[in-house]
């Protein structure tokens, strides 16, 4: 027989944004991860569609698209935001044949989910905890600030992750048990700027530091939290800003990062890809954490931390101690005794939280200001 | 001889608009570098190139159908409702309030409550415009426009408070409803052939009513010159009301169909521009409702087919709404410029 | 006192893409022509001020593209509802959708891409000034701008000949041309300068207020721009009082959120915009009439004369000079 | 300032308005253009003072030729300068204002010398101005006064006025003739364009009737009347006697009514009309006579006090009620108040009949009604002609032909505004009809022969107040100028 010339089918996977795919943090890092992705394992292809929200595009909805996608030939869809879980599950159950990873949801945990969909999401707490131990480490007004997206048991695990982090290297690293750390947090209302329905991430971040604060770390996909920084310390302000989500999240203020906390979703990617080729994949509910050997090791820590330009020497050198005692285990934040904002138990004395009750946290804990729900 | 050439010019008149904005929106693409027939063919193909493409496009209809058919009313009346946005969106509310009411009831039972309580709503929101426009000398643009943001200001209260789902408020919407609450469509494919009927209803019924009965003449009198259809005995005030409050019904019926047919609960941009875009549709078809059911088709098949476009080429699916714009704009300007030339 | 007068500065400076844009739109509407389109303007200019100031590196390249844009639109407005003599709410309604989803076609490559934006500039001296210095002078040229505009246009329309015609024209076209107007020439100008600042508004947003260029970026801050100018019953100073109450309005749902109110955290921000309305129809409504006619006769004539005024009597209607 | 017109031509579609006009005003002289209505009076003079542009012909200014004038401001550079009869100002600005604005500075407003100069100029001509008070707040006569200043400022010596009498008290009357009279010792030229003959023969030198758009012919101080009818109608009129009726129980009695708006108050009305009466109402426009008949019709609620239709109480009820009652009013503006443009006369009929409506329309008998009230009110145009197809006097023949047949009362502002002697005649035919069969009539008009001619009563206002209540058969027009300007004789 002659040989085909014909190159051998594609294998496609989709990849469903909820913000446009160069935001400079959590939508960029999920692109780069599917780049990598094209790059790494050899003949596939990659179907897409960003921005999927109500703003951006009002009246689309995930089903609709992950039938263009599956239209496509995709045999893979990922969705990359928690307010996809009904979309995604209900496209599952039309495309029976296609696996969808709802990234950052617990359809399978809560056992919501059809077969073929599964979850993973990273353990940002600890790059929150960083960030948080890095405000603390800067401060000079002992004022600290979170623009907090909508409130979900996510956000509040984020959140309450950054407060205790900064409360461990404000008490122990600063050694100021004496005078408490002020914390506040202001949500605008959803991962990024939505005109007309989110509070203006910019107008939240001046009026932080018009109230005192001078650091400000980023909850929310965008970089507002660092560009006003940024403005600010060019008006001859001391003031600093921590984004979050992408690796590149510094670029745009350089002067003022202190560093940030990232994802690296390309070995879960990856995984899930060459899992589904090889007919392994099987549903999961993954919460990857960092490789504490190096947690900036592109193959294996899914979560990671840079150091910014603005980290003091001294900031720097506190930090890696931090980070060496969290991944040794000689510091469990997590551990009690634990209250609430209203002085509900959340982890008793002596004990530590498990993955369940970290996930769905309840409230902000007490010593945080701002709203829990 | 002078009739068909009387007929070809009248037929290029009516065609040139046409044309000019198909040059627009060809300019457009060309200078951002899109490929303009492949553009055209997607946008077809999008729309209509499955059953399933078809009938997302028939989804859309009903919609832009039944809202322009109100707003013809509306327009009719000589007014600008504005507000027609804020209606879809209380319609969905009454809408999905109805259904919360009965998340144990059969379809049966429950489809109709949901749909007549929509519509309800929707006319009770528009009754506001009014009332402020006739009692509070409020132009009903600016009225209409308050109401469209209280209406989604209460919409995001409702889905982010008390209708909130048990896991949390996200802009994903409330809790689903139970299938039972469904409109039944198709198999396979989303769209409702009852709704469809209902739809054609909605505009025989608007296109009779305005051409034969006393209430379409009277709403025609006070669209054209209230003061003397008043002075002449038409009973102004009650008529104003009863035209906002029809076309805030079938913006309420509209709400009730996006609800319970496209998302099956209530979201935070449940009227998805279908408002405004029933305002064009009315302004194209020169306010004659034998117009209504075609352009509406053509209207839902470039929103449709614009998504696609996304997907296909890469090319940002607002493309949809600066062709169907531009094709309004286009056909106004050129009213102007015929009117120009024939009075010359 | 440091925060107040910091949330003082931050409402002024903020508040300059509205006043641009209601400034814009009095100078057309006392023209006589109601231009619809501000929120498409804006938000097409936003999107070209800004794409054009980040592919040039030149801020003033971007804020010049955003007055041109701005003044394109306005010039569809123009032609059709004074050469064309088309219904000027429906061209202008028609051209917010238009240049909307214009802006949000053609600014794709600039969503959310960080860029240039305008650094503050305190004044030497003025800025010493107690309380007034670090409220005014402390802030930057577009807000300055802000600042002179009012002044400017109050200046214009009360203190000069041509902005006395201006007035005019709005009023009784007829009778401005017997006194020698150009009635149309001077629409079409009018309406060109207010949609350049209209335009120049949109770049102040992207480039001014909210640093950076995204869809719909605007999100009511047009239609808002439209009823600061009913509001303002087409005066420059009370237009610009408009604008800041609204900003006012803005900056409180910010800290409103620490209230303790039991309210979600998305309805904050969407209530200015209602509450700003709301006034608009208290004001305008005959319920305040009402309320008026329980002064006495002097106190309701000074009141209702600061309170409202008539539109220009000619707004939106055609004319036709032989 | 000598002023020529000759040869002068203009069309307006069809219409020949001015067809080979010729006219010459010599300097320092009134020269009066008389003509009946749509004799193409006006469309001269817009010609003359730049408003329009003419088909053919030419002007010249003390023997100097020109083409024609590009504008009203290039007419005035001339030393052209008109008065309109509606005039041209800014109702919501000053007088200090209005007087600026259109004069010829740069930048910045010349308000201090200007309101020196417009001191100086009111103090020649005796008027009494106030440069801060607002233009809505004059009288028509103050308001003519005020053009003239500013026209004479910016240094008209050629002053046309078209129609100045109307509206104006007999005491405004003799100050605008006096002052017309000084600027014509001047020097200036005045050209006074009006159909009354008596204020033409009592003030012009010369005299040019204009007919269908042509000469008719001139004439000089002293004129002969009869000449000059025969000139503008080509036959002596015959105006018909009023019959007399005999009067029936009243229709419509008030008690101490008082009636507001923004504006105005009209105290204390105690009146009653009887079947058969024709009330006429004398004033200047905005003396509270449009109040009175909205009153009438209940389209404006009292105050206070009470009306009482056929001996029912109908203070402050609904418009409706009234309609039943068997009222009907017609407004003085046709197309903004009585009919609906874009709709056609078949379906003014469906609107405006009263009692029981079908829901459903029938057409074929609306068409066949309609044929009828068109052939009946000899109305030219067809069931689906659209009213603002109609002329002036067609539309109001239409307002006549939707009026439902057993009224009992008809209030009426200036019902012959704007029409000619024929169809004034046709229409107080057909009124007078009404009131044989029963209805009481009360009309407002400016036009102080009509209310002479064809009422029993004459309510005068002035600033709100009945300050007179005369038989027609006992006063004449001279009194009546004088009581519409607020002076009792
Ligand atoms: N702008 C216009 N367009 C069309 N026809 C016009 C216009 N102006 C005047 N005409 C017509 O030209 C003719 C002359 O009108 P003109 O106004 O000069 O009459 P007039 O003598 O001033 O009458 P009146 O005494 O009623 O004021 C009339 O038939 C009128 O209908
Ligand atoms: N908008 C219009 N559309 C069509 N025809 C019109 C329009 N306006 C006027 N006409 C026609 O033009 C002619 C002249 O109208 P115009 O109003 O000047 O009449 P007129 O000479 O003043 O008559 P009258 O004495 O009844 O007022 C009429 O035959 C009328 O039907
Ligand atoms: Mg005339
Ligand atoms: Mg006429």
């Amino acid at each position: 027989a002659t040989p085909t010339t014909e190159a051998p089918k594609k294998f496609v996977f989709g990849l469903i944004m909820v913000g446009p795919k160069e935001d400079h943090g959590w939508n960029e890092a999920h692109w780069v991860a599917a780049q990598d992705v094209l790059k790494n394992v050899p003949n596939t292809d990659l179907v897409w569609i960003d921005k999927v929200n109500p703003a951006d595009r009002p009246g689309v909805t995930i089903e609709q698209v992950s039938d263009d996608l599956v239209a496509k030939g995709a045999k893979v869809i990922f969705t990359n935001s928690a307010e996809f879980k009904d979309g995604t599950n209900n496209a599952a159950k039309k495309h029976t044949a296609v696996t969808f990873i709802h990234i950052s949801g617990d359809a399978v945990l809560d056992k919501s989910a059809p077969a073929n969909v599964g979850n993973f999401m990273g353990r940002m707490e600890y790059g929150k905890m960083i960030a948080g131990c890095a405000a603390a480490l800067t401060t000079q007004t002992g004022s600290i600030a979170y623009l907090g997206p909508l409130i979900d048991a996510e956000t509040r695990r984020l959140t309450n992750s950054v407060y205790l982090g900064a409360k461990y290297c404000w008490e122990n690293a600063r050694g100021k048990k004496d005078t408490p750390l002020k914390f506040e947090v202001t949500w605008i209302g959803f991962w990024f700027n939505i005109p007309g329905v989110t509070l203006d991430p910019t107008q939240v971040v001046n009026g932080f530091f018009d109230k005192g604060a001078d650091v400000v770390l980023s909850g929310i996909d965008t970089t507002e939290a660092l560009v006003v920084a940024g403005q600010r310390a060019k008006a001859g302000k001391k003031v600093w800003a921590i984004p979050y989500d992408y690796i590149g999240g510094c670029k745009e203020a350089e002067a003022v990062c202190l560093g940030v906390p990232y994802f690296n979703w390309t070995p879960a990617y990856q995984k899930t890809i060459t899992e589904v080729q090889a007919g392994k994949w099987k549903q999961s509910w993954d919460w990857n954490g960092p490789d504490w050997k190096n947690i900036n090791d592109p193959k294996t820590s899914h979560v990671g931390w840079v150091d910014g330009k603005a980290l003091s020497a001294d900031g720097k050198k506190s930090l890696d101690a931090f980070i060496a005692d969290l991944g040794s285990g000689k510091i469990n934040l997590f551990a009690g005794p634990l209250k609430y904002q209203d002085g509900k138990e959340f982890v008793k004395a002596g004990a530590t939280a498990d993955d369940k009750t970290v996930w769905y946290t309840e409230q902000l804990l007490e010593g945080v200001t701002g709203k829990s729900k | 001889m002078t009739g068909s050439r009387n007929f070809l010019s009248r037929l290029s008149l009516s065609l040139a608009p046409l044309l000019v904005a198909l040059l627009i929106a060809i300019l457009l693409l060309v200078a951002t570098g899109a490929p303009p027939l492949d553009t055209f063919a997607k946008l077809f193909t999008g729309s209509f190139g499955t059953s399933s493409k078809q009938a997302d496009t028939f989804v859309v209809w009903v919609s832009l159908a039944i809202v322009s058919a109100g707003l013809l009313i509306t327009f009719t009346a000589g007014q600008w409702n504005i507000g027609v946005e804020g209606q879809i969106m209380v319609g969905s509310i009454f809408a999905t309030w109805a259904a919360r009411g009965m998340w144990e009831q059969s379809g049966i039972v429950g489809i109709p409550v949901i749909i007549l309580w929509a519509m309800v709503g929707g006319a009770l929101w528009a009754l506001l415009v009014a009332v402020l426009k006739i009692y509070g000398k409020v132009n009903e643009i600016f009225g209409g426009l308050g109401f469209n943001f209280i209406a989604t200001a209460f919409n995001i209260y409702l889905i982010f408070g008390p209708w909130k789902q048990k896991t949390g408020g996200t802009l994903s919407g409330t809790e689903i409803f139970p299938e039972a609450l469904w409109m039944p469509t198709l198999p396979e494919l989303r769209v409702s052939p009852i709704a469809i009927i209902i739809a054609l209803f909605v505009l025989v019924v608007i296109y009779l009513s305005l051409r034969g009965t006393l209430w379409g003449l009277q709403l025609k009198a006070i669209g054209k010159n209230i003061r003397a259809a008043f002075v002449l005995g038409v009973p102004t005030n009650p008529l104003m009301l009863s035209a906002y409050a029809v076309c805030g019904a079938c913006a309420g019926l509209v709400g009730a169909f996006l609800v319970i047919i496209v998302h099956h609960r209530l979201i935070p941009s449940i009227s998805s521009g279908y408002g405004f875009l029933g305002i064009l549709i009315v302004l194209l078809s020169s306010f004659n409702a034998l117009w209504l059911a075609p352009l509406a088709l053509f209207f839902a098949a470039v929103s449709i087919g614009s998504t696609a476009l996304q997907l296909e080429l890469n090319i940002d699916s607002s493309l949809g709404g600066v062709l169907q714009g531009v094709l309004v704009l286009v056909v106004l300007l050129m009213q102007g410029i015929k009117e120009k030339v024939i009075s010359k | 006192m440091e925060f107040f007068i910091a949330i003082l500065a931050s409402i002024l400076s903020d508040s300059a893409p509205i006043i641009f844009a209601s400034l814009g739109e009095t100078l057309n509407e006392r023209g006589g022509v109601i231009n619809l389109s501000v929120e498409g303007t804006m938000l097409l200019s936003a999107m070209a001020g800004f794409a054009v100031a980040f592919t040039t590196e030149s801020l003033v390249l971007g804020f010049l593209a955003a007055m041109i844009v701005g003044a394109i639109v306005a010039s569809l407005v123009a032609f059709g509802s004074i050469t064309l003599k088309r219904d000027q709410v429906a061209v202008g309604f028609i051209l917010t959708l238009v240049a909307g989803d214009l802006s949000s076609f053609l600014g794709v490559p600039f969503v959310r891409v960080p860029g240039p934006q305008i650094e503050s500039l305190p004044i030497p001296f003025l800025r010493d000034i107690p309380f007034i210095g670090p409220v005014f002078f402390e802030r930057d040229i577009i807000t300055y701008l802000s600042f002179a505009l009012i002044i400017g246009m109050w200046l214009w329309f009360y203190k000069t000949q041509p902005g006395l015609q201006l007035r005019g024209i709005g009023e009784r076209p007829e009778a401005s041309f017997a006194r020698g107007g150009n009635v149309k020439l001077m629409r079409y100008i009018y309406i060109l300068l207010g949609g350049a600042l209209i335009g120049f508004a949109g770049a102040a947003f992207s480039l001014h207020v909210k640093l950076g260029w995204s869809h719909r970026a605007t999100a009511g801050f047009g239609w808002i721009a439209l009823a600061i100018v009913i509001f303002g019953g087409w005066d420059p100073l009370k237009v610009a009082f408009g604008a800041y109450l609204f900003g006012a309005l803005r900056a409180s749902a910010t800290t409103l959120q620490s209230s303790g109110l039991e309210v979600p955290v998305q309805v904050f921000p969407l209530l200015p915009f209602p509450l700003m309305i709301l006034t608009l129809v208290i004001f305008n409504s005959r319920g305040l009439d009402r309320v008026l006619n329980y002064l006495p006769l002097g106190a309701r004539r000074a009141l209702t004369r600061l309170l409202r005024s008539n539109p220009p009597a000619a707004l939106g209607t055609h004319f036709e000079q032989e | 300032m000598r002023v020529e017109l000759k040869n002068i031509h203009k069309h307006f579609g069809a219409v020949h308005a001015n067809n080979d006009v010729t006219l010459t005003v010599e300097g320092g002289s009134i020269h009066g253009l008389l003509g009946e209505n749509g004799a193409g009076k006006s469309t001269l003079m817009k010609v003359l003072s730049g408003y329009i542009h003419a088909d053919g012909g030419e002007i010249s200014l003390d023997g100097k030729k020109l083409k024609r004038f590009n504008s009203p401001a290039d007419a005035l550079r001339h030393g052209v300068g008109m008065l309109h009869q509606d005039p041209l100002d800014f109702p919501p600005m000053t007088l200090l204002d209005n007087f600026i604005l259109g004069c010829d500075a740069s930048l910045l407003q010349p308000r201090a010398r200007a309101e020196k100069e417009f001191r100086e100029l009111c103090q020649q001509f005796n008027f009494d101005l106030d440069t801060n008070a607002f233009v809505s707040d004059l009288t028509v006569g103050e308001r003519q006064q005020l053009e003239i200043i500013r026209l004479l400022w910016l240094g008209a010596r050629t002053l046309i006025l078209d129609e100045p009498t109307t509206g104006i008290s007999a005491p405004q009357k003799i100050k605008l003739f006096a002052t017309l009279r000084q600027l014509a010792a001047d020097g200036k030229s005045v050209i006074f364009v009006s159909h009354k003959l008596e204020d033409v023969e009592d003030l012009c030198h010369r005299v040019t009737v204009l007919r269908r758009g042509q000469m008719a012919g001139e004439a000089k101080s002293p004129f002969v009347t009869e000449r000059l009818v025969q000139m503008m109608f080509g036959q002596q009129l015959n105006i018909g006697k009023r019959p007399n009726v005999e009067l029936g129980a009243p229709v419509i009695e008030f008690d101490h009514l008082t009636l507001k708006d923004d504006r105005l108050t009209v105290p204390d009305i105690s009146l009653s009309v009887r079947m058969g009466e024709v009330l006429a109402l004398a004033g200047l426009e905005g003396s509270g006579q449009q109040l009175f008949l909205q009153a009438c019709a209940g389209l404006l609620p009292p105050s206070a006090g009470q009306l009482r239709l056929n001996g029912i109480d109908l203070t402050r009820k609904p418009y409706e009620n009234f309609l039943r009652a068997g009222i009907a009013y017609m407004p003085a503006d046709r197309m903004k108040e009585g009919l609906v443009p874009g709709l056609s006369i078949e379906e003014h009929i469906v609107l405006a009949k009263r009692g029981k409506k079908d829901a459903l329309i029938d057409w074929t008998r609306t068409r066949q009604t309609a044929t009828a009230q068109i052939t009946d009110f000899n109305i030219k145009g067809i069931p689906t002609t659209r009213v603002e197809a109609l002329s002036g006097g067609n539309q109001q023949r239409t307002l006549l032909a939707l009026l439902p047949p057993d009224l009992k009362l008809l209030a009426l502002e200036h019902p012959t505004r704007g029409l000619d002697i024929e169809s004034t005649l046709y229409i107080w035919g057909k009124l007078l009809e009404r009131r044989k069969q029963g209805a009481a009539i009360i009309f407002a008009s400016a036009d102080l022969d009509e209310v002479l001619q064809y009422s029993d009563r004459i309510l005068v206002f002035f600033g709100g107040r009945v300050i007179e209540t005369v038989r027609s058969s006992e006063t004449s027009v001279e009194q009546l100028g004088y009581l519409i300007g607020g002076k009792k004789q």
